[in-house]
């Protein structure tokens, strides 16, 4: 026996919880494009679309925003943050997601934590659905999770005939279920789809090996060092902060930034910690499966949701990379030429 | 080179320069030169008629034009007055407006406008082919109308050469003078006949003082008036088209030479341009 | 043709004529294209050659300067060569241009192709690269012009509608700048929207900031888009970014009768100017 | 942090009867770096100037704005007043609350204050972005080239030597002198040209401030005022002119004789030659064109069969310092000045193409400058004036004027200045030269403005008595061994006619030919009638827009010989006042380069009007690099910069985005 | 402040022609809509596309930018590589929403004071008729 949501009920819940002034973030279709926004109704859900183009790491970190605004009046200062004093409604998570929001804390919340982000963290509640089918990109269990895993999750929910298995896996998700209307019955559970697997055995260490290789310089060949695969993923976090000013007024904005972009890290004087289109590449994957390992102690900064393969323009298949890095490491561990 | 234009007589050359009309198709037929004689013509619009108005000085001028333009061909007319109409018409013309309204006028549209040529001009482009040799001294005499106004002239309006170069292309000897556009008298010749004599006859003075035997004219009124106010001496005032008729071996009934007052044979025979008549 | 692509590629490799040759190769998915670089002749034997190679491989000469190099381009790639030329990025005499001769290229998206042509293929003026070195001839029967359908589509729209139409576009934008970062024509060291002094932008991501950002990209590409095409297709989010360009084509055609990368001699428009002209656009 | 004053000017009450300045003094006081407002009924004024001075120092400003008349009025008064007070000028900005704003808004005082308070916080939000500029000191050559030898350069040469200054005085022909050499005499006054102008030439050639390069050509100007680079070409005169003493035999003994230049074709010189007796220098020079000699050795050279020209070389033989040099070649020379004259002068105007005159047809048709030629006593006719047909004197000379002048129809639409006082100069002299001739004068107007003109052209009339002839000549004939004039006078209405023996043709006055070449060579303006263009016809008048370069005598347009004299002496003074500095400072707000941001795409080269743009190597990258000696600041590379590189000092991006940013805030 | 006290207009004019023709409007009392704000400029070729770009994302209604007459430029070209430039620029931005008629070139030589105060009043009346702009930024 397991709890049971038919679709009407899946809607007229979260609508309840539009009602009551919720803020529900969940995939839309906007002209063909798959993003996780906030909905002005239930029925505006994309339920069965893939995943999404960006991840939902957009709502607790968002592209922009004001962090605080300044005004000067006859010559005294007033400061104004920006807050978000609501709740929120993650909806629609698949497990790696899950996964995603769950790495993203481990920097933002480790003390001092980041304050508009812990701030979104506490006043949101995350509601997943698992995964019926696997696209080519998927390899989320190469990273330590899986298409019915409810890790992370407050609410699981695994499609079934006619409706939703509900499963809470919080109190915040208990309570947020408390005004959805549940049957109890017996629901055969689906067989979870199984994605490819990757060769991850002690990734860190083949990075660290392999640091200097020239096989960098060839991959970062065909790179044209936009943001995209950034911009996407689930866990990049890097930021950048700028001051606006415009007559009395001031405003302090954090922006989403990419390790990738011509000029991250220049300094003033024009200089550049990582000219080379080697170097800014590695630093990518480096800071997934070797600094963050090494500065959290443990967990590789990847969901496997292989948003990043989908949106590459050119092809530039972290999957491949670590079967690649794998196959070399394995001939000649640090034997690869120097590359920069 | 044209080899076809259409030609216009005009009244002149139908009554008191038939030897010019004459000449002229003769020349330009032994030149491989064909008049195609515009179908029903009427008057060109020149002397007084076009001080009436703008209207018919367009109206009358455009009736030719047209028919030249449905022909496909350039308009001639070797008369120097209905040249000058034609031309000055033509460009006149060019103007929508004053199209619109001569077009109204005519109840017909003009068409594409044709270029409007003076006998001069198609003689220059051709290669003279002389049979008998031109031993003769000429003053070229243009007059008003072929130069004057600039715009409607083919050449320098003050010092014209396009007849000095054709006569001497012909093997004839022109002589440099001053009063190569100076007026004849022009139209006042019933009118004011005094003035019209002074004007004349000294023109044919400085054409004799530069040594000129005979002068030649592209023009009807201005062989009529030197030829009537001749002076005290006689100076043959031949139409250009009679000369070089004379270098091509036609002869005096041919060019009509015998419709002048002055009459030029003695002189020509003596230059053996002429041998029997 | 695929072999004649090889063939060249291990003929100039082992020569050493050229450093490197430029070519597609399969993607990880199996279906669409990649560029490959190669530096060996036994590389070359990864080389493809179909239509789903779409992307502009001129644009990478751009980091390979100075480096003799031979890259395959199609006729609309071909006008970049003659673009950085002029534009004095690139030496001509340091690259091989392998030209191929285009019937059109179809959508491809990792994982998916279309059978139908790219759009903007209804527009290209080419059959064959406007400068080769080598040319190799692709059979297939070039797509009927078009012209600019989309194009004449928005122009008929009222302001307001436009205005709509592209808010809708531009909020969207997440300024990955990969539309900057694949194109040709923009290679500036420091792009004016990351400049921080003057801020002309900044680094807000928000609708009037991406308006700003999306007209003076199309902008500074007036008189000089090739009209390969990349903006549109790497774009994440789908925002039809050529038809801003094809409006500029359009115009800058019409206005001065110049087509970009067409010679690298002509003067582009904003670097010359007639006496008399364009009083009426005033 | 900037430290901004903001001085509020009430204009009398220009301004405050419409804005309300103490509202507006109020509204900008907290504005982002303000510390200082003031208000003051003049701010121009003394008082006004000194609270400036006085804020900048108890206050230690560091910006000053300005608000009260327009920029144009005004900026160079405050920009002093800060510096007086140690402040760098270029921290002053000015808001425009009178021109722009209390003078256009007098009927709505409110959204005048308004307009006049977002008028200072555009000013106020420019001004913190406002650069410390100083000028970029100009080295400068103190070294003057004088193009043109008549007497305009001469005179331009002149006056720059006596101040202690090199000068190069560069001549095409074989003398200096130019066209006045040509005159007999000079009105008002005449004096005989030759005995005023004569002492010149040979100061010119003795003063060891001046290099004097005749029979050469300018050929190509680079660099700018201060260092400009200009190669020379020395034309070969086959003759050494350091052995040469001009001595003369080689010109009188020389039997090729040919059409004297200098006599315009009237009289014949040796084909080794000194154009006329007072020549400078007076050194001959060979004319390869008719040398017997040179012809010999073309036909040698050519290998032709047939009969050889004689090798005559008698002047080499007869030469007592052996200074022919037959195997003497061209010769190029480069050299830096600071500043150059351009005297190019005039030629006059092809009468021909007045058919009816008959000018080349009859020979008694002759110019006012041929007549000046037959006048001279070293002319050909040793100053007799005598009928080129039949060398008879004339009794009866008609003058037509403006030949070429005032006919837009076959000549030029302008007057040419000289021509109507020297037909009364002429009229003059030949009643001195023999009583018994009679002159006419044809003319549209008399003009005779200049000192002492009026009464000389009475003189012609009165003393001389020239008949003038209020009217235009419609043809001239020869009629009996005379010239007929067939006229009208338009005084009386009728035709006239004089039986003239000689007709003297006013001819127009003309650029001389090359001088649009010198004017592209030093990337200065030339108009329609290719005169060159001052930088302004009123209050720059020998000045160009090219800075170093000015413009003396008949090139910017006909004027006579006082005129060319004073204008010679104008452009001296302008090239003085350059080279009396060891280095020039140029307007500081020049266009830069930030080589981090350029890309190279050159495209700022293409538009640059000043060719001030160059490209340089940093890091290994080739970038644009400004030449501030040439550079005017215009901005044009500044605006097709995409990357924002290459910007406008006093007018940078941040200055402008500011002002953009500062409103309706 | 939108459309109270009338559109807003940003003008760019050229020191040598067009600023001084604004003078002298000012020194002739020809009085012009107050809304109308002017930036100094060397020259109308200095005007950068980003300039006018931005002056409409600050909320402009419209851009005027003003320099010498052809032929008359300080510089001798500057204004017509202006000329090219915004005969560009208008339809583009016309393509987004932003009517070209709000973006002008005005030839105002340093006598034409009345040409200036005209100007303004007409760019001011064309604004009013196409009312504020949809989006301001």
């Amino acid at each position: 026996m397991s709890r049971f949501l038919s679709l009407d009920g899946l809607l007229a819940w979260l609508d309840g919880l539009l009602k009551e002034g919720t803020v529900v973030v969940a995939p839309t279709l906007v002209e063909g494009v798959s993003l996780y926004q906030p909905v002005p109704a239930a029925a505006e859900i994309d339920l069965d679309g893939g995943a999404t183009v960006l991840s939902p790491k957009e709502w607790l970190f968002p592209q922009s925003h004001t962090l605080f605004t300044v005004e000067r009046r006859d010559g005294a200062a007033e400061l104004k943050e920006g807050t978000f004093d609501g709740r929120a409604v993650l909806f629609g998570l698949h497990p790696c997601d899950a996964l995603g929001v769950h790495l993203m804390d481990v920097p933002f919340l480790a003390e001092p934590a980041d304050a508009s982000y812990r701030e979104r963290r506490e006043r949101t509640a995350l509601v997943g659905l698992s995964c019926t089918r696997c696209r080519p990109e998927c390899f989320c269990t190469s990273m330590g999770t899986a298409p019915d895993d409810p890790a992370h999750l407050d609410v699981m929910l695994t499609p079934v005939e006619g409706g939703y298995a509900v499963a809470a896996a919080s109190e915040k998700g208990e309570a947020l279920l408390a005004s959805a209307v549940l049957e109890e019955k017996a629901v055969p559970l689906p067989e979870p789809p199984v994605p490819d697997r990757l060769p991850t055995e002690d990734l860190p260490r083949v990075f660290r090996a392999l640091f200097g290789h020239a096989y960098w310089g060839r991959v970062a060949d065909r790179c044209i060092h936009c943001n995209i695969c950034s911009y996407v993923c689930p866990t990049c976090y890097c930021f950048d902060v700028r001051d606006y000013s415009r007559g009395n007024t001031a405003e302090r904005v954090q922006s989403w930034e990419s390790c990738q972009a011509p000029g991250f890290a220049r300094i003033a004087g024009g200089y550049e910690p990582r000219p080379s289109k080697a170097a800014k590449m590695r630093q990518r994957f480096a800071h997934k499966f070797l600094y963050f390992p090494e500065a959290f102690d443990g967990p590789l900064s990847c969901t496997g949701c292989g948003r990043c393969v989908r949106s590459c323009p050119v092809n530039i298949d972290i999957r491949e990379i670590i079967g690649d890095l794998q196959r070399i490491g394995v001939s000649s561990v640090g034997s690869g030429e120097k590359q920069d | 080179m044209t080899k076809q234009v259409a030609y216009f007589p005009g009244c002149a050359l139908e009554g008191s320069a038939r030897e010019y009309d004459v000449s002229t198709r003769r020349v330009f037929a032994a030149l491989g030169v064909e008049l195609l004689e515009v179908p029903d013509w009427v008057c060109c619009g020149a002397s007084s008629t076009h001080g009436r108005g703008q209207e018919v000085a367009l109206a009358l001028p455009a009736h030719a034009l047209r028919a030249a333009s449905q022909m496909g061909l350039p308009l001639m007319s070797p008369c120097a007055m209905c040249y000058s109409r034609f031309k000055l018409a033509s460009l006149e013309l060019a103007h929508p407006e004053a199209r619109a309204r001569t077009e109204a006028a005519l109840g017909q549209d003009i068409g594409e406008l044709p270029s409007v040529l003076h006998p001069l001009q198609v003689l220059d482009e051709i290669a003279p082919q002389a049979t008998v040799p031109l031993d003769i001294k000429v003053a070229s005499y243009y007059g008003c109308l072929l130069v004057r106004p600039p715009a409607a002239g083919f050449d320098d309006q003050e010092n014209p050469t396009i007849m000095d170069r054709i006569v001497a292309g012909w093997g004839a000897q022109p002589v440099s003078w001053a009063f190569k556009t100076e007026c004849c008298g022009a139209g006042m010749a019933l009118a004011r006949p005094d003035m019209v004599a002074r004007l004349s006859r000294r023109v044919l003075e400085q054409a004799r003082q530069a040594g000129a035997e005979v002068v030649v004219v592209a023009c009807p009124m201005c062989q009529a008036n030197l030829d009537l106010y001749t002076g005290e001496k006689d100076t043959p005032v031949l139409y250009i088209t009679q000369l070089i008729g004379l270098a091509l071996g036609l002869s005096p009934r041919e060019l009509m030479l015998g419709r002048h007052l002055i009459n030029p044979l003695p002189l020509l025979r003596a230059k053996g341009l002429v041998n029997h008549g | 043709m695929v072999e004649e692509v090889r063939d060249k590629a291990r003929e100039l490799l082992s020569a050493g004529t050229v450093e490197c040759v430029i070519g597609y190769e399969r993607a990880t998915d199996g279906i669409t294209a990649r560029p490959l670089f190669a530096y060996s002749p036994e590389e070359a034997d990864r080389f493809i050659l179909d239509r789903t190679c779409v992307h502009n491989l001129a644009r990478y000469l751009l980091d390979r300067k100075g480096k003799p190099t031979a890259v395959v381009v199609k006729p609309c790639d071909s006008r970049t060569i003659n673009l950085l030329v002029h534009e004095n990025q690139i030496e001509r005499d340091k690259v091989f241009a392998i030209g191929v001769t285009c019937p059109g290229v179809v959508e491809a998206h990792w994982g998916e192709t279309t059978e139908g042509l790219q759009s903007r293929c209804g527009s290209c003026p080419l059959e064959v690269p406007v400068v080769y070195d080598h040319l190799i001839t692709v059979p297939g029967e070039r797509q009927p012009r078009t012209g600019f359908p989309e194009l004449e589509k928005l122009e008929a729209m009222s302001p307001q509608e436009r205005l709509e139409f592209w808010q809708q576009q531009f909020q969207r934008c997440i300024r990955c700048y990969a539309c900057r970062q694949v194109c040709p024509g923009c290679y500036c060291p420091i792009c004016f929207v990351d400049q921080l002094d003057p801020m002309w932008v900044g680094i807000k991501i928000a609708p009037p900031e991406n308006q700003v950002w999306h007209l003076i990209r199309a902008f500074h590409l007036a008189g000089r888009c090739i009209e390969c095409g990349e903006c549109q297709r790497v774009c994440p989010v789908n925002i039809p970014l050529m038809l801003l360009n094809q409006k500029l084509t359009a115009e800058v055609e019409g206005m001065f009768d110049f087509r970009p990368g067409l010679d690298a001699e002509t003067l582009p428009p904003f670097a010359t100017f007639r006496k008399e002209e364009l009083e009426a656009e005033r | 942090m900037v430290k901004v004053g903001v001085f509020l000017c009430h204009c009398g009450r220009n301004i405050s009867e419409v804005v309300d300045v103490p509202r507006v003094a109020e509204a900008v006081r907290h504005l982002p770096g303000v510390t200082y407002v003031d208000e003051n009924k003049y701010m121009c004024s003394e008082p006004g100037q000194a609270a400036i001075r006085q804020a900048i120092t108890e206050h230690g400003l560091t910006r000053v704005v300005v608000a009260s008349c327009s920029p144009r009025m005004h900026e160079i008064t405050f920009r002093r007043a800060a510096a007086q007070a140690g402040l760098n000028p270029y921290l002053v900005e000015m808001a425009n609350l009178r021109e722009h704003c209390s003078w256009v808004h007098a009927d709505d005082h409110e959204a005048a204050t308004l307009k006049a308070i977002e008028l200072v916080k555009k000013a106020v939000a420019r001004i913190s972005y406002n650069e410390p500029l100083t000028p970029q000191p100009i080295p400068m050559t103190r070294r003057a080239l004088v193009i043109g030898g008549g007497i305009a350069g001469i005179q331009a040469a002149l006056d720059i030597a006596a101040a202690g200054h090199q000068v190069t005085l560069v001549e095409r022909e074989s003398t200096i002198g130019g066209r006045m050499a040509q005159l007999d005499k000079t009105f008002p006054t005449l004096d005989c040209s030759s005995c005023i102008l004569t002492p010149k030439m040979v100061e010119v050639a003795q003063n060891p401030n001046i290099e004097l390069l005749t029979y050469s050509e300018v050929e190509s100007v680079s660099g700018f005022v201060g260092s400009f680079e200009v190669q020379i070409r020395k034309r070969a005169t086959l003759v050494d002119h350091v052995k040469c003493t001009g001595c003369g035999i080689c010109w009188e003994k020389c039997p090729e004789k040919v059409p004297s230049e200098f006599d315009l074709a009237r009289g014949k010189r040796s084909s080794i030659y000194i154009p006329f007796p007072q020549a400078v220098p007076v050194k001959p020079v060979v004319d390869q064109v008719h040398c017997r000699y040179i012809k010999y050795q073309e036909f040698e050279a050519s290998g032709a069969e047939g009969k050889k020209p004689p090798q005559c070389r008698i002047c080499e033989k007869l030469c007592p310092p052996q200074a022919l040099a037959w195997d003497q070649e061209d010769e190029a020379v480069t050299e830096k000045f600071g500043a150059i004259v351009v005297a190019t002068g005039y030629d006059p105007f092809d009468p021909t193409v007045y058919g009816e005159f008959g000018y080349g047809q009859y020979p008694d048709v002759i110019t006012g400058l041929e007549l000046e030629r037959l006048l001279s006593a070293s002319g050909p006719t040793e100053g007799h004036v005598l009928r080129p047909s039949d060398g008879t004197p004339p009794k009866t000379v008609v003058f037509l004027s403006c030949i070429g002048s005032r006919d837009e129809e076959r000549g030029k639409a302008y007057c040419s200045q000289i021509c109507c006082m020297y037909m009364a100069k002429h009229a003059i002299v030949l009643k001195e030269h023999d009583p018994e001739v009679q002159s006419y004068i044809f003319y549209i107007d008399n003009r005779a403005v200049g000192k002492g003109y009026e009464e000389f052209s009475r003189r012609a009339q009165e003393d001389a008595g020239a008949v003038y002839l209020r009217g235009r000549v419609a043809k001239v004939f020869p009629q009996d061994g005379k010239l007929v004039v067939m006229g009208e006078d338009s005084l009386i209405g009728r035709q006239v006619e004089i039986a003239a023996d000689m007709v003297v043709l006013a001819a127009a006055v003309v650029p001389s030919r090359g001088a649009d070449e010198v004017a592209r060579m030093l990337n200065i303006s030339y108009d329609s009638d290719h005169f060159l263009v001052e930088a302004h016809p009123k209050l720059r008048p020998v000045e160009t827009h090219t800075d170093g370069v000015f413009l003396a005598g008949a090139c910017v347009s006909p004027c006579d010989v006082p005129q060319s004299v004073s204008r010679g002496s104008a452009a001296a003074a302008k090239t003085l006042a350059l080279l009396s500095k060891e280095t020039l400072v140029g307007e500081p707000t020049t266009a830069v380069v930030d080589a981090l941001r350029c890309s190279g795409c050159q495209l700022c080269l293409e538009v640059c009007p000043f060719n001030a743009i160059s490209t340089q190597v940093v890091a290994g990258r080739t970038v644009a690099s400004v030449n501030e000696g040439l550079c005017k600041g215009c901005g044009l590379c500044s605006a097709v910069c995409r990357p924002a590189a290459i910007g406008v000092k006093g007018s940078t991006h941040k200055q402008l985005l500011a002002e953009v940013a500062s409103l309706w805030t | 402040m939108d459309m109270n006290g009338g559109p807003r207009i940003v003008g760019f004019l050229c020191n040598w022609c067009s600023y001084a023709g604004a003078d002298m409007a000012g020194t002739s009392r020809m009085s012009y809509p107050p809304n109308i704000r002017i930036i100094r400029v060397p020259c109308s070729g200095r005007v950068d596309p980003l300039l006018v770009v931005k002056s409409f994302q600050q909320g402009a209604d419209g851009v005027l930018v003003a320099g010498c007459h052809p032929g008359d430029c300080h510089y001798t070209e500057g204004n017509y590589y202006a000329r090219r430039r915004f005969a560009l620029l208008r339809p583009l931005l016309d393509f987004v929403g932003i009517e070209q008629e709000r973006l002008r070139l005005e030839w105002v030589s340093a006598s034409e004071g009345r040409k200036f105060s005209r100007a303004v009043a007409s760019f001011q009346e064309e604004l009013e008729r196409l009312g504020p702009r949809g989006h301001r930024g």
